[in-house]
């Protein structure tokens, strides 16, 4: 699974992207975070506040509770702040 | 038409490309959004080591290429189904700019005046709420985030359709 | 800073005037009046020459040398005095015109988007209730003056302060 | 008096301005007006229809009843069409 990460979340992570073979149990955006925040301390600060987090699958903003199972991609970065 | 680029615009040969050889459009708005020298207001914590007193050196602007193009193509097809317009252009820069840089560039045109400024107003706000975009201010004290603004997000709201 | 001209203007001119080594600026609306193809929409009178699907030749503009640009300054200062602008321009053209030509500019700048586009429309709205010109249309059947319309009426009646 | 007259109005009249010496009693613009349609058929056709007509007294909108005693320059117009 592909997963980018950008902004401040990028920074923590180090990283702006990962491959990742994801166990059968993270099945939608929630369960991924869950994963992500016990695979190093940097992923955990990435994602310790959840409200100042979005997700994007396939390129489309979505909520927490969004199936992953069949997803291309997956982005996290912070609300925009562009225009 | 939507662009994503590192190049600074021109905004008279955008307008000229968007006219040129029409007759029936009797409005025509820009918005030019630029960096300011002094960084965006932040919310009031401790850990800030930018506030909007602090003189900003850099602002850089990280996107997320791909999605960035299909949000902004969302937002202008949005447009043109609310609004009757006859021609219609957003450009986003990205990349590393410098205080009085230009940003982005919105243009609508229309018969009348009225579709111009409520488009080209919907689609900033969109843009600003919509897009993956992100603005990273460097100063003196070193490179801090731009917060996403509450009155961003209500600017936005006020096009949502009931 | 106001303007009335015979002669065309230049947008691109005009913003870099406007915002040359500033930078304060971070919100430039612009808009733009233009002549269209087809005749501006009158009342439903037996005697009008010209409808709105009459294709016209020419729109010559008349004003009154020395009040429009009296009345242009009031209207700049009171946009100035409304909302905290950086910079304004209005810049308004007479004579014969051709459909396509530009008419009338107005620029405004500000740290804020909002107040940019506030301005720019009370501007426009103001201008063309308050300003004295007065538009003849010329098409194959005649030419006749453009009727004042009810809607500019209430667009500019909405700035009016209770 | 300098008068002005400005679109329709300068046409049905013939002229752009008069400049003109005033009886004592007409002392305000509604005055002005009476006064001027007296003078010739195309004056009469120009101020036939008064709610089509706006005034100005030394460069400001008036109403018809502003007094012109002081006045240096009047001039008569139908509603703006500009922008």
């Amino acid at each position: 699974m592909k997963i980018l990460y950008f902004a401040w979340i990028r920074q923590r992570i180090g990283k702006s992207s990962d491959d990742l073979a994801l166990p059968e149990d993270v099945k939608n955006v929630q369960h991924l975070i869950d994963h992500l925040k016990g695979l190093s301390a940097g992923y955990a600060a990435a994602f310790q506040d959840l409200d100042a987090i979005k997700v994007a699958v396939n390129q489309e903003q979505v909520g927490f509770e969004t199936p992953i199972t069949a997803a291309q991609e997956i982005a996290f970065f912070p609300p925009v702040t562009g225009g | 038409m939507i662009r994503v680029q590192a190049e600074d615009f021109d905004i008279a040969k955008e307008i000229a490309k968007l006219t040129d050889g029409r007759t029936d459009i009797g409005a025509l708005v820009t918005f030019t959004g630029l960096v300011r020298e002094f960084a965006t207001k932040r919310g009031q914590t401790p850990f800030n080591k930018i506030s909007s007193d602090t003189k900003i050196n850099t602002m850089t602007l990280e996107h997320y290429p791909g999605m960035t193009e299909k949000a902004l193509t969302n937002i202008e097809e949005e447009a043109n189904k609310r609004w009757p317009l006859d021609a219609s252009l957003i450009v986003h820069r990205y990349g590393e700019l410098a205080p009085g840089d230009q940003i982005v560039l919105v243009i609508t045109a229309s018969a009348h005046r009225q579709a111009a400024f409520e488009a080209a107003e919907f689609l900033v706000d969109w843009l600003k709420t919509k897009a993956p975009f992100w603005k990273l201010e460097a100063g003196e004290k070193g490179a801090e985030w731009v917060e996403a603004r509450v009155d961003d997000d209500q600017a936005a709201q006020r096009w949502e359709k009931t």
